[in-house]
């Protein structure tokens, strides 16, 4: 025993000596612009992530097609770096971590979901380094803390929360204004189905017959749906991630309950969902915030070059990734320096109107995306609501 | 024998006590008593319920019924570290060392706890026991890596560190030569200074003789006999007991004639075989001949490598040299099933039946080296012809089946593979003289059918009266060999079994 | 293979010179490092220390104990909730807090032991897994403790160097632990019950209490872990702190380093976070790499990269001394 | 907590154990495994995943029926398990329980990782009409392909009964599951009734994992969750007690849905775990195991 302590003592220094010069040695000093981010590549949220990954990493090849970023004088090429954090918050703060200390990045790009993009934020936070992020609803990363150097540009729960509500209004949709609201009880699923909806749904005069969470990993709401139909709710309002929503709305159909109105936030926007369900997604309403036919530059673009380049359907989560990206890069270019505070305070300072629509960002460090509602018809999305920007009519029949 | 304390009252009886498996009772409504001073003796063939004896009186085995009073205290319900820390110490048959542990902790645990010694002193003191059990030398050894003589030296050395009122010895005396079983006797007798009662389970007569001052004589887990050694020894009933005499010896004289021609070429042909369980060397350079239509004997004394020279033959154990050639072709190396497709079949020890698969399903399975489904029916039939009572319970499960079906069952198995040469492993353990008659008989028809056998036996009249030939194995060697009537009258034989025992007999 | 040298006191004190020596080299090493390492390297470091530790509180149990337990995430989870709960709630201060977390989780271990330690071999380690995920369900559903939106914690997280020397001293002492519960009672029957159960309860130990302390300890190291993790996050939530991920890791570094060794845990987390490092540039396939890793070293080097290695050392010193004698 | 009413509790209750059956499927080839070779198979789930994403590229390439896919998927998976089993755990058997756990385990971590580059990390399910029609019995609508699944659990299970008792190999593998040494002794060749095995495990996962599809839907990542639920099926059936199995599974699947009836779907694996730690804990061997 003790003579083995004796052994991996050296040993143990051996490898932190090694450990320590072979990552100390590993700094670049290229003349590059060194961003990073940690997204979920494998996990659960694999999927998010592939579409995060593609945003970033076109915005960096744009800004690099000009030649660069104006720094110092000197144009620099920017080198963005991914870690994947298998879907795990512990591995987004270590990877966070690795790219302020390793990398020495000089800005950070979000994760994607409350609770992997906030432990990354904080890091970054904590370590003064710029991080600009989508995929966090405004709420949930406000309730953190009071933030520094995180930015979020993303959607306002109220207005998911509400925006069902002002359709059905804007329709003059003809219902027992019965409603059941079943909700994850992920971050943003308490908040809005948790508070806002039931909320909104006084507000707009509907009665809450029905309510209930469950948890992330559920894969069976056989009997929350037998209650729903029970109480003969009319409109649903159910706020989960794909998985779950596909499996929902099988189960739903399978329990024979058919309400007028199916809202499914989060899981119902992906091309996947309706993939698995074909026809039976039809009439299946979710919130969105971006759509390529939305009247901002590059939107239409954005879709095409996606779909030309991944061959597979877009979804929304390409433009908000690819707008933090611009965000990001269009302040360092402004700050002109790779300085941490002058970067931050360009990027306080954005005024623009992106692919998403204007950034700009509030006290709270966040930019507000607007939403619209989108219904399934046909196997692709139309735009219901607001009515201006409609490209289809409302449908009050599932499946 | 004098020499010692007179025994007083009893340190330890039981009432009633028993244990049954299934059908089989081990022990049997035993009333026993240990007397403070003295060292008792049980002896009793294999399967008389020696060794669950053992266990019940640990703890490590729970009694079907009856009580255990140790000081006059019932201790029946109490688990096993309660009766240690009482001071009730054991030996395991088979030795159950902590492998991954050094020989000196396996000592420390029983002085930290039922001593409660302080650490070094633990440490002090189990050095001290090591010493006296010759262990010391291997202080530091890991206990798995020991030779198994030396496991069983540990077994009694982390008895000792118990420092148990009452110690309760499992054959600690098998396998071991003259001189170190001398050694062992004194070191026995040494212990009644500080050990109040030892209770010894043996088939080394001369360690019973030489150490007990009583004598319990166990047969299907009922007490026999019981007395002072010397006198129980010379009963009659122990030696036919042990040496199994008065069974039938009709057809020894006639096969020794017939035997006389020997046939040239082996049937099964075994080169200075050796085979070693890790560092333990189980077989040395044995070799041995099986001719066509042949029954040999394989005899010796518990540990002498019987079981594992058949283990060897059948490939369930890979040798660690010599070569085996049966009709001609190098078997050592090749596993079980295809050994079994040669035409070699081995009747395991213990019979290990299935105890999920019905009687006929347990032979089909054997049935599966046939080469047509009529061939394998024609075996079963043969089977059942020969042990009739397995056609009528062939639909039960073999654990349903009674001690001697299930032999039976065994025996059908191997014969289902159709074979040459069969291996028969202690068939007759723990079964009733009647039973085991029958068994012989039936082996000595198969052999008329001309199915060559080689039979190990612990009871040596039966299988020399069966045989041909016999080898003799002690420790791993092959010690004799021959004619039946030469080894019977060989002086070496029963100085194997019982000692000096013979001249009683 | 310690007991090897027991058995030559000569050897024994060169032994102990050497190891004094080993010892000391490191621990200056280790104290200084601050001074001239990046923080790169430091956060690097306190990655291994933690892993170390849980590995080391894990190695008790399942190397020295032979219970392979497959719950620890739940012990992490509650370590990181006490702590995080105690210092927002209570205002107690990061380092008692961080003990307390400990102390709950060995609480909590104790608990359910009477219902585990029932189970023996595979229905034990299937229940330590449902136990885990069962807690982790609870926690996301309950929302007494921030249900999954998780907590915030007020207290000021503590600096890189901060987290270094915490981890550090966690490591230190988790080993300190281990290698002392080796020299005393607990460890030998710990082993002696790994090694076969029925035969120690026949030498007067208690086989329940045994294991009640092993699980207990690591438990607690687990916990105190956990807490570690939760200051360092400043947000924790069921799906990180209960993360099955945190179990993932720890097996594999514990069987990749050596099981039933001191040292194996901490060879083995350095080995596995330094590849985890250099892997972390391919994202695509680290997970699969480690995967396959772990396979390797299973069918070649069955007692861990480092314990195949003392085991060669041990055999061949075993040998000479067994000619001596 | 809510008293649900007598209709929610019927309904609960036939739901329940109709799900059930599809709970047996998914854990009987890890009962089988797990009775035979004496191995925790950690990458059943991952098993079960694929035998899902493998009825997905016929239903998306070829628009096969999934059902009628398990004509060709069964035998594929039943390969794919064999050599699995032969190069990577044969080597293994006899080095205690650990050594052959922890290679599935890493087995499990490298087919997530390579699903996901095969297949992206997006959801699928398999649709087909009686992927989400309903079945009413009685004024009880219960979906359609629980009714299927509780069905292919019947029949699987009596199929598996019947192989295993009927026919000389089922009979090998009992023999082998009981006593390898004497098996191996009477002719049997162990290691290939080993393989064998392991093949039909991982045939029986890919049935379970194209009902999951059709009934739920599945992520590269799916599997451990079924994998739990499996462990917990099998364990309180007792080891390798096929109808235990199976009675374990039904169980399983009546007290979530009942116990959801009252606390909630968000409760309901957490009612399964904690409903099976405590029938571990006061019968170690689970309800239909005896004593080894």
């Amino acid at each position: 025993m003790r003579k083995s302590h004796a052994i991996v003592a050296s040993v143990f220094l051996l490898a932190l000596a090694l450990v320590a010069g072979g990552w100390t040695s590993a700094r670049s000093e290229t003349k590059e612009i060194e961003i990073g981010a940690s997204i979920p590549l494998s996990g659960p949220l694999a999927g998010f992530g592939s579409f995060v990954k593609w945003g970033y990493q076109a915005a960096v090849k744009d800004a690099n097609a000009k030649g660069g970023i104006m720094v110092g004088g000197t144009k620099m090429k920017v080198k963005l770096t991914l870690l994947d954090d298998k879907t795990d918050p512990n591995t987004v703060a270590s990877n966070t971590d690795r790219l302020i200390t390793k990398d020495k990045v000089s800005a950070l790009l979000g994760s994607c979901t409350p609770s992997l993009v906030n432990a990354g934020a904080v890091v970054a936070d904590r370590a003064r380094i710029p991080l600009v992020t989508g995929c966090d609803p405004l709420e949930a990363f406000k309730s953190v803390k009071k933030w520094e150097y995180a930015w979020d540009i993303f959607f306002w729960e109220p207005d998911l929360a509400s925006a069902p509500f002002k359709t059905l209004k804007a329709w003059g949709a003809a219902t027992n204004k019965k409603v059941a609201i079943m909700h994850d009880n992920g971050p943003d699923g308490m908040v809005v189905g948790g508070k806002l909806w039931p909320a909104f749904a006084k507000q707009y005069g509907y009665t809450v017959v029905y309510k209930a969470s469950f948890p992330v990993q559920a894969t069976q709401f056989g009997s929350m749906i037998q209650n729903a139909k029970a109480k003969g709710a009319e409109i649903v309002l159910v706020d989960a991630v794909t998985p779950q929503a596909v499996a929902f709305v099988k189960q739903m159909f399978a329990a024979n309950f058919h309400p007028k109105v199916l809202v499914i936030e989060k899981g119902a926007e992906p091309v996947q969902f309706a993939q698995a369900l074909g026809k039976q997604a039809d009439g299946i309403i979710v919130g969105g915030y971006w759509d390529a036919s939305f009247p901002f530059p590059g939107a239409a673009q954005l879709r095409t070059r996606y779909e030309k380049e991944t061959g597979q359907t877009y979804s929304q989560h390409i433009a908000d990734s690819y707008a933090a990206a611009q965000v990001l890069l269009d302040a360092i270019a402004k700050a002109g320096s790779l300085d941490a505070a002058k970067i931050n305070d360009a990027i306080s300072k954005t005024n623009k109107t992106y692919v998403v629509g204007p950034v700009k960002f509030d006290a709270n460090h966040t930019s507000r995306l607007p939403i619209v509602e989108l219904q399934w018809q046909g196997g692709e999305t139309k735009i219901v609501w607001p009515r201006k920007q409609a490209t289809g009519k409302l449908l009050l029949k599932i499946g | 024998m004098s020499a010692y304390p007179e025994p007083t009252g009893p340190l330890l009886e039981t009432a009633g006590l028993s244990k049954h498996y299934g059908g089989v009772r081990a022990v049997d409504e035993l009333d026993l008593e240990i007397r403070t001073g003295e060292t008792l003796g049980v002896i009793g063939p294999n399967g008389a319920g020696k060794s669950t004896l053992i266990g019940l009186l640990s703890g490590a085995i729970r009694p079907s019924a009856g009580v255990i009073r140790f000081e006059g205290e019932d201790v029946t319900g109490l688990p096993s570290h309660r009766r240690a820390r009482l001071g009730i110490g054991r030996t395991h048959q088979i030795p159950q060392p902590f492998g991954r542990m050094s020989v000196l902790d396996n000592l420390m645990l029983g002085r930290l706890y039922s001593a409660g010694s302080g650490y070094r002193e633990a440490r002090r003191e189990s050095l001290g026991i090591l010493e006296r059990t010759g262990l010391a030398p291997f202080a530091g050894t890991l206990a798995g890596e020991l030779t198994l003589l030396r496991l069983k030296r540990l077994e009694l050395a982390r008895a000792l560190a118990l420092r148990p009122r009452l110690l309760l010895l499992d054959e600690i005396g098998a396998g071991l030569v003259e001189s170190e079983l001398a050694e062992l006797i004194d070191l026995i007798k040494g212990l009644r200074s500080e050990v109040d009662s030892i209770l010894v389970v043996e088939h080394v007569i001369d360690l019973i003789r030489e150490c007990s001052d009583r004598v319990v004589v166990l047969d299907w887990g009922k007490m026999l006999i019981d007395g002072e050694p010397e006198e129980v020894l010379a009963d009659a009933k122990v030696t036919a007991v042990y040496l199994g005499t008065g069974t039938t010896q009709a057809l020894a004289p006639a096969r020794a004639a017939e035997a006389a021609s020997e046939p040239a070429k082996p049937l099964l042909a075994a080169r200075g075989v050796t085979a070693a369980y890790g560092s333990f060397r189980a077989l040395h350079d044995v070799s041995l001949h099986v001719y066509p239509g042949e029954i040999v004997t394989l005899l010796g004394a518990n540990g002498a490598g019987k079981t594992t020279t058949a283990r060897v033959l059948s490939g369930m154990l890979a040798p660690t040299g010599g070569e085996i050639v049966f009709k001609g072709r190098r078997i050592d190396g090749l596993r079980p099933h295809s050994i079994v497709r040669l035409g070699v079949a081995h009747c395991m020890e213990g019979r290990r039946i299935f105890s999920d698969l019905t009687a006929e399903e347990n032979l089909t399975l054997a049935g599966r080296t046939a080469r047509s489904a009529a061939e394998r029916d024609a075996r079963l039939t043969a089977v059942y012809d020969l042990f009739p009572v397995l056609k009528k319970r062939r639909g039960s499960p073999g654990a349903n089946l009674s001690g001697g079906q299930q032999q039976m069952l065994a025996l059908g198995r191997a014969l289902m593979a159709g074979p040459e040469l069969v291996i028969f492993d202690e068939i007759s353990l723990g079964l009733a003289p009647v039973v085991v008659d029958s068994l012989y008989e039936a082996l000595a028809e198969l052999n008329a059918h001309g199915v060559a056998m080689l039979v190990i036996e612990q009871n040596v009249e039966r299988g020399l009266a069966l045989a041909d030939r016999a080898y003799v194995l002690e420790k791993g060697v092959v010690a004799l060999s021959g004619r039946p009537d030469e080894i019977r009258g060989d002086p070496r034989l029963r100085a194997l079994y019982v000692g000096e025992a013979k001249g009683e007999s | 293979m310690h007991e090897v040298f027991a058995a030559t006191p000569a050897r024994l004190r060169a032994a102990r010179l050497v190891s004094a020596a080993g010892l000391v080299a490191l621990a200056i090493a280790l104290a200084t490092m601050p001074a001239f390492a990046s923080d790169y390297t430091l956060l690097v470091c306190f990655k291994i220390f933690k892993y170390a530790a849980l590995a080391q509180a894990w190695n008790l149990l399942a190397g020295y104990g032979g219970l392979v337990s497959l719950g620890s995430a739940a012990f992490i989870g509650i370590g990181a909730y006490t702590t995080a709960k105690l210092t927002i709630a209570t205002g107690v201060p990061l380092i008692p807090a961080m003990a307390l977390g400990g102390v709950t989780a060995a609480i909590f271990a104790a608990l359910v032991s009477p219902a585990l330690f029932r189970l023996r071999g595979l229905y034990f380690v299937i229940a330590t897994l449902a136990l885990a995920s069962a807690a982790q369900i609870w926690m996301v559903n309950w929302n007494g403790l921030g249900g999954a939106s998780g907590l915030y914690l007020t207290v000021s997280a503590p600096t890189t160097r901060g987290v270094y020397y915490m981890s550090l001293v966690i490591m230190a002492a988790a080993t300190v632990l281990v290698a002392g519960v080796l020299r005393t009672r607990l460890g030998i029957s710990l082993r002696a019950v790994r090694d076969n159960e029925d035969a120690a309860q026949e030498m007067g130990l208690w086989p329940f209490r045994t294991k009640l302390w092993a699980f207990g300890l690591s438990a607690a190291v687990m916990g105190v872990v956990g807490g570690l993790q939760a200051a360092r996050l400043s947000v924790i939530e069921p799906y990180g702190s209960f993360s099955l991920q945190w179990t993932i890791d720890i097996v594999n570094i514990a069987i990749i380093g050596g099981l039933g060794t001191v040292s194996g845990p901490l060879v083995g987390a350095v080995f596995v976070v330094w590849l985890g490092e250099r892997l972390a540039d391919y994202p695509e396939l680290h997970v699969a790499i480690t995967g396959a890793l772990l396979i390797l070293v299973i069918r070649f080097a069955p007692y861990g990269l480092w314990g195949s290695l003392l085991r060669l050392k041990g055999e061949t010193i075993w040998s000479r001394l067994r000619r001596r004698s | 907590m809510a008293i649900p009413t007598g209709h929610a509790l019927a309904t609960a209750l036939v739901t329940g154990l109709l799900l059930g059956g599809l709970f047996t499927v998914t854990a009987l080839g890890l009962s089988l495994i797990f009775g035979v070779l004496r191995l925790i198979n950690l990458v059943h789930g991952e098993l079960i995943v694929l035998g899902a994403y493998l009825s997905y590229i016929l239903l998306t390439h070829a628009s096969i029926d999934p059902l009628l896919g398990l004509l060709v998927i069964v035998p594929v998976m039943f390969l794919i398990g064999l050599p699995l089993q032969r190069i990577l755990l044969t080597p293994l058997m006899g080095k205690g329980a650990e050594a052959p756990l922890l290679t599935t385990f890493g087995l499990s971590i490298i087919a997530q990782n390579l699903f996901i580059l095969g297949f992206s990390g997006d959801t699928q399910a398999l649709h087909a009409s009686y992927a989400n029609a309903s079945l009413s019995v009685a004024g009880i609508d219960v979906p359609q392909i629980y009714a299927i699944s509780f069905g292919f659990a019947l029949v699987l299970t009596a199929a598996t009964h019947l192989f295993l008792k009927r026919t000389a190999v089922g009979c090998e593998i009992r023999a082998s599951a009981e006593d390898a040494g004497a098996a191996e002794m009477l002719g049997v060749n162990v290691s290939r009734v080993y393989s064998l095995t392991y093949g039909l495990g991982a045939a029986f996962a890919a049935i379970g994992g194209v009902l999951v599809g059709l009934a739920f839907s599945f992520t590269p990542t799916t599997g451990p969750g079924y994998l739990l639920t499996g462990f917990a099926v099998v364990v309180l059936g007792g080891l390798g007690s096929l109808w235990g199995t199976l009675l374990a599974g039904l169980l399983l699947g009546v007290v979530e849905s009942v116990g959801a009836a009252f606390w909630g779907d968000g409760y309901r694996d957490f009612i399964g775990l904690a409903a099976f730690l405590i029938i571990l804990a006061i019968r170690p061997r689970g309800l239909f195991g005896r004593a080894e």
